[in-house]
C-alpha cells in the first residue's frame, strides 16, 4: 500500500469517469469556477487513497483550466486535504482546550503508543494514521476522535482502542 | 432554567425530516412571511433586538439595513463554519433541525431580497452536510425552494458548500474568500461585505443560530421574542458548555442568565471534590474569568463586556482546579498559531512567537521577562490586522497572564507547574 | 479635490487617492512593504498605519481613501510604537544574513529598520527554518527565509504578467512563496519580481553575487532592446555595467520592463566590444587612430560619390540616434549627393509583433527616427534595390552603420555575404562579429559608441522622442556616428551636429544625479 | 633650530672628544660582549623581534573545521578598507548552506596601511591581522596576496580555525 502510494506520486493521476462528470458539474454549479476547487479536491482525495498528490493538482489544473499554483495554494491552505499519504483509517484526535480538559492529549499519546506510531505517520501496513488535530466541534462529548468521516465521542483509551481495532478488522478484510 | 424557543423539538428524531418538521408547525412561518412586506420583516428583526450569535454580537437588523437599496443580485451566506474551540451548537442545530435553518434562511433571503444563498459548513461536519443536503432536496421537492416559492413571486436557490478545515473561514470575509475558491484569507475592509462581498456583490453573512432565530421572531413578533433576555440582549441563546462539568452539552437559556446557574444548576456543577478555577465564557478567544468573577457573571453581551470579556459564540468552557493555566494557555496559543492564515504580519509572526515563548516556558526553559514579553507581544497584535484573529489570539494571553500571573511566575521560577508539580516536558 | 492635513501639512489630492499616495505626494515618509503603486492593494504588512482624527483604531494608509477634511498623522507615539513593533514582527523570523544577501544596501527592511526600528530585539526563540536557495526558474532564485510574505511578486504574476506561476503556500508563519511542484517561474517579465521584492528573497541569477550594490552607480537612460523604449537605470562601476532596472514612466513602461531588455548591459561591456579602428587589406590588419584615417577616408568617399554616385551605398540600421542619422545623411546625401541609402531591417517578419505588455517585435530603438529622416530626404530605395545593385556589381564602396546590439541581428552573416561583392566595406558597429574583416578586399572596422556612451534622442514606436545622456566611457576609441562624420568632414568640424528640438525631448532624463548616489534612490520602495 | 656656538680654544684640539667617544664605544662593546642577553640590537634576520599579540601584521584568512575558507565574500572588509587594497570576487557555492564564497580574494599589501578595519568589519571572524610583517619579495606581483597565501601559507599549518561555527550560526537562524 505504502509502495503503491509512492508510485502514485510519480504517476499520472486521472479521475474516474464519474469523477470527471462530477468536476464538470461542479464547474457549472457555482457562479465562478474557482468555487469548484474545494469540492474537486475532495473528489481527488477520495479517488487517490486519501491524499492529494501533485499529480492530482496537475490533472485538476488541466481539466478545470485553473493555474496549478492556485489550486496548490488552496490545497495547502486547508488542513483537510492531506498532502502526504495517510492510512486507510485516518484517526484524528482532538487536542484542543475542551478535549485537553478531559484528557484528549493523553488519549492521543496513548493511541500513538499503543500502535507505536508517531503523529502523522502511516503504519507499516498502510492502515493507520494518527494525527493530533484542533477543535472538531464536539467539545461537549470530549475527548473525541474522528475516523475518516465519522465522529467517535465520549472516549476513554480502552473504548478508543476497541473502536479502532474493530474498524481495522473490518477495513482489513 | 432552560427556555426552549429553538430547541423545543430537538429531541424528536422525526424533526429532521420535512414531514416531521411540518408536524410541529414547520414552514408555516415562511408562508406567513411571504405574505408580509420584506421591509416589515427587517423592521421586525430590528425591533426584536436580535444580535449576531456567531461571536461579534452585531445587531442583525442593522446589518441587513446596510445593504444598498438597488436591485443588484445579492447573496445570503449562512456561516456554519463553527470552528471556535468550545462551540458545538451549530452542529446540533443542523443535525437536529435542518429545516428550521432552511426556513429561517428563506425568510431572511426574502427580507433582504436575495436570490441565492449558501450554507458554508465546516468540512469536518460530514454528517451535518449530508443531513442538510437531504433536507435541501426535500425542500426543493416540496416547492419550498426554487422558482415561485409557495406560489409567491419570490424565487430562491440554496446550496450547501463544504469548507475544508480552516478556522479562519469562520470570519465572514474569510468565508467569502473560501467560497470564491481562494485561500480562506479575510479581505480588506472597506469595502464591507454588505456592499461588496461574495463575487463583489452585496452579501449578508449570518450565523446558523441567528438565521434560525428569525423563525420565532417572525412567528411571534418582536414583542414576544423580547420577553426573554435582557433589554439590550433580548431573546434566548444556545450555550455550549464543555470542560469539567458533570453534564456538558448545549442548553438554550435566555440571555442574562447568571453563569453560576448555568454551571451549577443546569449542568450539574463540577465533578465531586473539584473546585471551580476559571471559566472561559465565549469560546477560546474570549478572555478568561476567574472563579470569583464567574460566580458574579451574567450571560449577556453587556455585562460580560463590562467584566472585560465577551459572550462570543456562547461556548462556556469550565476549568476546575486540577488544571494548570500555563498548560491550557499553551493549548490555546498553539491553536491560534496553527490557524493564523499568514496574511498579516503581526498575526502571522505574533501567534508563532507567543506559541514559542509558551513552549519554552512549558519545557522549563522560560525566563522571567518572557511573561512580560507575552503581554507586550499580545498588546501589539491587538487591532493591527485585517481580521480579528490576532485579537482572538492575544486576548486569552493577556487575560490568562493577568489573572493567573503567580502560576506563570511559579512555572518560570521553578521550571514546573504549580498545579501538576512537574513541567510539561516531564509529563 | 479633497483636502486633508498630513502631519500638520495641508495636502490637496484628487478624488479617490489613498492616504499612502497622499503621503508620497506630499513628500512625507511612511513605512510600508506590501503596497506597490503598480499593483493592487494587499494591506498585509500593516506598517503604513496612520492615525486619523475621530477614528479610534489606527488605519492602514494604503486601503483608506482621503476624505475631505481628514486630519492624519503618522508621527504620534502610538503610530510610531505600532510601526516599531510591526517591523519587529517582520524581523523575528528573518535571518540575519545581510552580509551575504544581495539586497543589502538597497533593502527595504534595512532602510526602514534604520528609520523606524525598535533597536532592541527581544526574540529569544529559534527562528522558523524554511528553504534557502530555491531555484525558481531560469532567472530567479528564492530564499524563503528572507521572504516577508508581502505578496508583491505573487500579485505581479497574477495581475501584470498574468502567468500565475507564484503562490503563497501553507498558512501562518509556515507560509512560503513558491511555484507549484518545481514548475519554473518562466515568463518574459520574471525579473520584475526581483525588483519589487523589498527584501533579498528573490534575487536575479544574472546579478547574484556579482557586485555589492553600494559599489554601483546608476545612470538614467532608455532601453534600446526594442522599439518600446522603456525607461531604465543602468548600474555601473569602473569595471563596467552590471544590471539594468526599470524606471517609472507612466506613458511608456509604467514600473516594469522585460527580461530581454535587462540583458542590454552585456553588449555595452568592454569584452564584447570592438576596440580599435582597423583596416584590413589582403588579410593584414592595421590599427589606426581616428584622426589619421578618417579625413583620408572622407576624401576618398567624397571623390567616389562625385565621380559616380551609384558606386557608393550607405546602409543604416535602426540602432542609432536621430542626431546621428541627421549628421550622416547631411554629409553624404545633402553635401556629397549620395543617393544609395538603404534601411537594414533585422526581423522584417516580426516587426509588427507586440505581446500586449511591453515587448515589441521591432528590436530597434529608433526605427521610427530613421524612417523620419529617410522620408525627409525622400530616400525610398528598398533592400531589393540594394541586392540588385550588388549583384550587378555597381557598388564599390559600402558604408554600413551596423548593429549596436548584435544579439538582435540574427541575419548578419547572411548580409555580410551579400556585401562581399563590394570592393570596400566600412563597417561601423559596437560589437565584435567574427569574419567581418575578410568580407571584402578592403574592410575598415570602426567601433561605435553605444547608447550608454553618447548623447542623442530616440523615437519609440509611439513616436515619443526620448533623450539619452552619456554615462561613462567604456571603449576609448569608439565613435558616435556624429563624430565619425566630423572626422570624415575634417575641415568643417561640428557643423553637422544639428540642434535637437529639445521641446519634444523627455525632460525627466535631464534630472541630475543626486550628489551621493550610494544613498540617493537606492532601494526605494 | 640647532645653534652652533663658536668653538672654544680647548675644543679646537679634538682629542678629548675622541677619547670620550671611544670610551663610550668600548664600554658598550664590552657590555655587549659579556652580557649578550641585555643587548638592545638584534641580529636580524637571524633573530627576530617578538611583537605583542595585538600587533597588526599581515592578514590571515581563517578556515572552518573542514579546512575551507570561512570568508562569505560579503565584501564588508573591502568596503571598509581605506586604502582600497582588497579585491574579492564572489561566486555561488554548491552547498546551499554556504551560498556565497570568494573565488578570489586578493590583498595588495603594498597599498595596505595595516589599520585593521577589515578585521573589525568582518562579521564572521574570517580575516585577522597576523603577527608577521617581514615579508620581502623580489617582484611587485609577489605583494598581491591571494587565497593560497592568505589562508594556507606554510607557517599557518593548514589554516587558522575561525571562532565562528557555521552549524551554530544556522541553528539560531543567522
Amino acid at each position: 500500500m505504502a509502495e503503491a502510494n509512492i508510485q502514485n506520486k510519480n504517476n499520472l493521476f486521472q479521475l474516474s469517469p464519474e469523477g470527471k462528470e462530477f468536476v464538470q458539474g461542479e464547474l457549472s454549479r457555482y457562479e465562478n469556477k474557482y468555487s469548484a476547487i474545494i469540492p474537486c479536491l475532495y473528489r481527488c482525495q477520495k479517488e487517490n487513497q486519501g491524499w492529494v498528490s501533485p499529480a492530482c493538482i496537475r490533472y485538476l489544473s488541466q481539466i478545470m483550466e485553473i493555474p496549478e499554483a492556485h489550486i496548490w495554494e488552496v490545497a495547502k491552505f486547508y488542513t483537510m486535504f492531506n498532502k502526504e499519504p495517510v492510512g486507510r483509517l485516518h484517526i484524528q484526535v482532538c487536542c484542543n482546550i475542551s478535549c485537553a480538559l478531559n484528557g484528549g492529549r493523553e488519549l492521543a499519546d496513548h493511541l500513538c503508543q499503543t500502535y507505536s506510531l508517531n503523529a502523522g505517520e502511516v503504519s507499516s501496513d498502510g492502515m493507520l494514521t494518527i494525527s493530533r488535530v484542533e477543535c472538531l466541534g464536539s467539545c461537549g462529548t470530549a475527548p473525541m476522535m474522528q475516523i475518516n468521516e465519522s465522529y467517535h465521542e465520549n472516549l476513554n483509551p480502552e473504548k478508543a482502542e476497541q473502536i479502532i481495532n474493530e474498524l481495522r478488522a473490518k477495513y482489513g478484510s | 432554567m432552560e427556555v426552549k424557543l429553538l430547541t423545543e423539538h430537538y429531541h424528536r428524531p422525526e424533526y429532521r425530516k420535512l414531514s416531521g418538521y411540518k408536524l410541529y408547525g414547520g414552514y408555516q412561518v415562511l408562508a406567513k412571511a411571504l405574505q408580509m412586506e420584506p421591509k416589515t420583516i427587517i423592521e421586525e428583526v430590528k425591533a426584536s433586538g436580535l444580535r449576531g450569535r456567531g461571536g461579534a454580537g452585531f445587531p442583525t437588523g442593522m446589518k441587513w439595513g446596510f445593504l444598498p437599496s438597488n436591485h443588484e443580485p445579492r447573496y445570503l451566506l449562512c456561516n456554519a463554519d463553527e470552528g471556535e474551540p468550545g462551540t458545538f451548537k451549530d452542529r446540533l442545530m443542523m443535525e437536529k433541525a435542518p429545516h428550521q435553518l432552511i426556513e429561517g434562511m428563506i425568510i431572511s433571503a426574502y427580507a433582504i431580497g436575495s436570490q441565492k444563498s449558501y450554507i458554508y459548513v465546516r468540512g469536518e461536519y460530514f454528517d451535518s452536510i449530508r443531513i442538510l443536503r437531504e433536507a435541501l432536496a426535500e425542500a426543493y421537492k416540496a416547492g419550498l425552494l426554487g422558482k415561485k416559492i409557495l406560489g409567491s413571486n419570490f424565487s430562491h436557490d440554496m446550496d450547501v458548500y463544504s469548507g475544508a478545515g480552516a478556522y479562519i473561514c469562520g470570519e465572514e470575509t474569510g468565508m467569502i474568500s473560501s467560497l470564491e475558491g481562494l485561500k480562506g484569507q479575510p479581505k480588506l475592509k472597506p469595502p464591507f461585505p454588505a456592499l461588496q462581498g461574495y463575487l463583489k456583490k452585496p452579501t449578508i453573512v449570518n450565523n446558523v443560530e441567528t438565521l434560525a432565530a428569525v423563525v420565532p421572531i417572525v412567528r411571534d413578533g418582536a414583542k414576544v421574542y423580547r420577553q426573554n433576555g435582557t433589554e439590550k440582549s433580548p431573546g434566548t441563546k444556545l450555550f455550549s458548555v464543555s470542560g469539567n462539568v458533570v453534564r456538558p452539552g448545549n442548553y438554550e437559556v435566555p440571555l442574562g442568565l447568571p453563569l453560576k446557574e448555568l454551571i451549577f444548576g443546569i449542568c450539574g456543577g463540577l465533578k465531586p471534590g473539584r473546585k471551580l478555577k476559571a471559566v472561559i465564557p465565549g469560546g477560546s478567544s474570549a478572555p478568561v474569568l476567574t472563579a470569583e468573577e464567574a460566580l458574579r457573571a451574567h450571560l449577556d453581551y453587556e455585562s460580560l463586556a463590562q467584566m472585560g470579556t465577551m459572550l462570543g459564540s456562547g461556548a462556556v468552557i469550565v476549568i476546575d482546579d486540577s488544571h494548570c493555566m500555563v498548560d491550557l494557555l499553551g493549548v490555546i496559543a498553539h491553536f491560534y498559531h496553527h490557524e493564523s492564515c499568514g496574511q498579516c504580519t503581526p498575526c502571522r509572526e505574533g501567534t508563532g512567537w507567543i506559541d514559542k515563548i509558551l513552549h519554552s516556558i512549558l519545557s522549563g526553559q522560560g525566563r522571567l521577562q518572557d511573561i512580560h514579553l507575552l503581554e507586550r507581544v499580545s498588546e501589539h497584535m491587538m487591532g493591527k490586522t485585517i481580521c480579528a484573529l490576532s485579537d482572538a489570539a492575544a486576548m486569552p494571553v493577556l487575560s490568562f497572564v493577568n489573572k493567573f500571573r503567580e502560576e506563570f511566575e511559579f512555572y518560570v521560577r521553578e521550571g514546573r507547574s504549580k498545579v501538576r508539580g512537574v513541567s510539561h516536558a516531564q509529563m | 479635490m479633497p483636502k486633508c492635513k498630513i502631519n500638520g501639512k495641508e495636502v490637496d489630492v484628487p478624488q479617490g487617492t489613498t492616504i499612502i499616495e497622499a503621503f508620497k505626494a506630499s513628500g512625507q515618509e511612511i513605512a510600508h512593504y506590501c503596497w506597490h503603486p503598480g499593483l493592487s492593494v494587499a494591506g498585509v504588512c500593516r506598517l503604513c498605519m496612520v492615525q486619523i482624527e475621530g477614528q479610534p483604531k489606527l488605519q492602514i494608509a494604503c486601503n483608506t481613501e482621503v476624505k475631505e477634511g481628514m486630519v492624519i498623522n503618522n508621527n504620534s507615539e502610538t503610530v510610531k510604537d505600532t510601526v516599531r513593533w510591526g517591523l519587529d514582527f517582520h524581523l523575528i523570523n528573518h535571518p540575519l544574513d545581510c552580509p551575504i544577501c544581495d539586497q543589502a544596501g538597497e533593502c527595504g527592511l534595512q532602510e526602514q529598520y534604520m528609520q523606524f526600528g525598535k533597536y532592541d530585539p527581544e526574540m529569544a526563540e529559534h527562528k522558523v527554518k524554511k528553504c534557502k536557495v530555491v531555484d525558481l526558474g531560469p532567472t530567479v532564485v528564492l530564499d524563503s527565509e528572507r521572504c516577508i510574505l508581502c505578496s508583491r511578486c505573487v500579485r505581479f504574476t497574477d495581475e501584470v504578467s498574468k502567468t500565475h506561476e507564484l503562490g503563497i503556500f501553507e498558512r501562518g508563519d509556515r507560509s512560503e512563496i513558491g511555484t507549484f511542484d518545481g514548475k519554473p517561474l518562466n515568463n518574459k517579465y520574471s525579473l520584475n519580481t526581483v525588483d519589487i521584492c523589498p527584501v533579498g528573497a528573490l534575487t536575479s541569477k544574472d546579478f547574484r553575487f556579482r557586485q555589492r550594490v553600494w559599489y554601483l552607480k546608476e545612470h538614467n537612460t532608455i532601453c534600446t532592446g526594442c522599439s518600446t523604449g522603456c525607461n531604465v537605470k543602468v548600474y555601473y562601476n569602473e569595471e563596467g555595467c552590471w544590471r539594468v532596472k526599470p524606471r517609472y514612466n507612466p506613458d511608456i513602461n509604467g514600473y516594469w520592463m522585460c527580461d530581454e531588455g535587462r540583458d542590454i548591459y552585456k553588449f555595452i561591456n568592454k569584452k564584447n566590444r570592438l576596440q580599435e579602428i582597423t583596416m584590413t587589406e589582403k588579410g593584414v590588419s592595421k590599427v589606426f587612430q581616428a584622426e589619421e584615417l578618417l579625413p583620408q577616408l572622407g576624401l576618398e568617399l567624397k571623390n567616389a560619390v562625385q565621380k559616380n554616385p551609384e558606386s557608393v551605398a550607405l546602409i543604416l540600421t535602426g540602432q542609432y540616434s536621430c542626431e546621428e542619422y541627421q549628421s550622416l545623411l547631411n554629409l553624404m546625401v545633402k553635401s556629397w549627393g549620395l543617393k544609395n541609402v538603404f534601411h537594414w531591417v533585422n526581423h522584417p517578419e516580426s516587426m509588427e509583433q507586440f505581446d500586449g505588455l511591453l515587448l515589441r517585435g521591432d528590436k530597434n530603438p529608433n526605427t521610427k527616427g530613421l524612417l523620419n529622416e529617410l522620408d525627409l530626404l525622400s530616400l525610398t530605395q528598398t533592400w531589393k534595390d540594394l541586392e540588385e545593385k550588388l549583384h550587378r556589381n555597381l557598388i564599390k564602396h559600402l558604408i554600413v552603420a551596423g548593429p549596436e546590439n548584435l544579439a538582435t541581428f540574427s541575419d548578419v552573416k547572411e548580409k555580410l555575404k551579400l556585401f562581399s561583392s563590394a570592393n570596400k566595406l566600412i563597417w561601423l558597429s559596437a560589437g565584435i562579429f567574427e569574419g567581418v574583416s575578410s568580407v571584402c578586399s578592403q574592410v575598415v572596422q570602426i567601433p561605435t559608441k553605444t547608447f550608454f556612451e553618447k548623447e542623442g534622442s530616440y523615437i519609440n514606436h509611439k513616436g515619443m522622442k526620448q533623450r539619452v545622456t552619456p554615462g561613462v566611457e567604456i571603449v576609448k576609441s569608439a565613435l558616435s556616428l556624429c563624430e565619425f562624420v566630423e572626422g570624415l568632414h575634417h575641415d568643417n568640424k561640428g557643423a553637422h551636429f544639428q540642434d535637437m528640438d529639445s521641446a519634444l525631448v523627455d525632460t525627466k532624463l535631464k534630472e541630475p544625479l543626486k550628489e551621493n548616489f550610494f544613498t540617493a534612490t537606492r532601494g526605494s520602495l | 633650530m640647532s645653534v652652533v656656538k663658536n668653538p672654544g680654544s680647548a675644543s679646537k684640539w679634538y682629542l678629548p672628544g675622541i677619547t670620550i667617544g671611544l670610551v663610550s664605544t668600548f664600554s658598550t662593546m664590552i657590555k655587549n660582549l659579556f652580557g649578550r642577553n641585555k643587548m638592545i640590537t638584534l641580529n636580524y634576520p637571524e633573530e627576530k623581534y617578538e611583537y605583542g599579540p595585538r600587533f597588526k601584521g599581515n592578514h590571515i584568512l581563517t578556515v572552518k573545521k573542514d579546512g575551507s575558507l570561512r570568508c562569505t565574500a560579503c565584501m564588508l572588509c573591502a568596503t571598509n578598507c581605506p586604502a582600497q587594497c582588497i579585491k574579492i570576487h564572489a561566486a555561488e557555492h554548491n552547498d546551499p548552506t554556504v551560498e556565497k564564497y570568494p573565488i578570489s580574494y586578493e590583498i595588495d599589501i603594498l597599498r595596505c596601511v595595516f589599520c585593521g578595519y577589515c578585521e573589525e568589519a568582518c562579521p564572521v571572524d574570517a580575516i585577522r591581522m597576523g603577527p608577521e610583517w617581514q615579508t620581502p619579495a623580489l617582484s611587485g606581483s609577489n605583494f598581491t596576496y591571494d587565497i593560497r597565501y592568505l589562508a594556507y601559507r606554510p607557517n599557518l599549518k593548514g589554516g587558522i580555525q575561525s571562532r565562528l561555527d557555521d552549524e551554530e550560526r544556522h541553528k539560531v537562524g543567522i
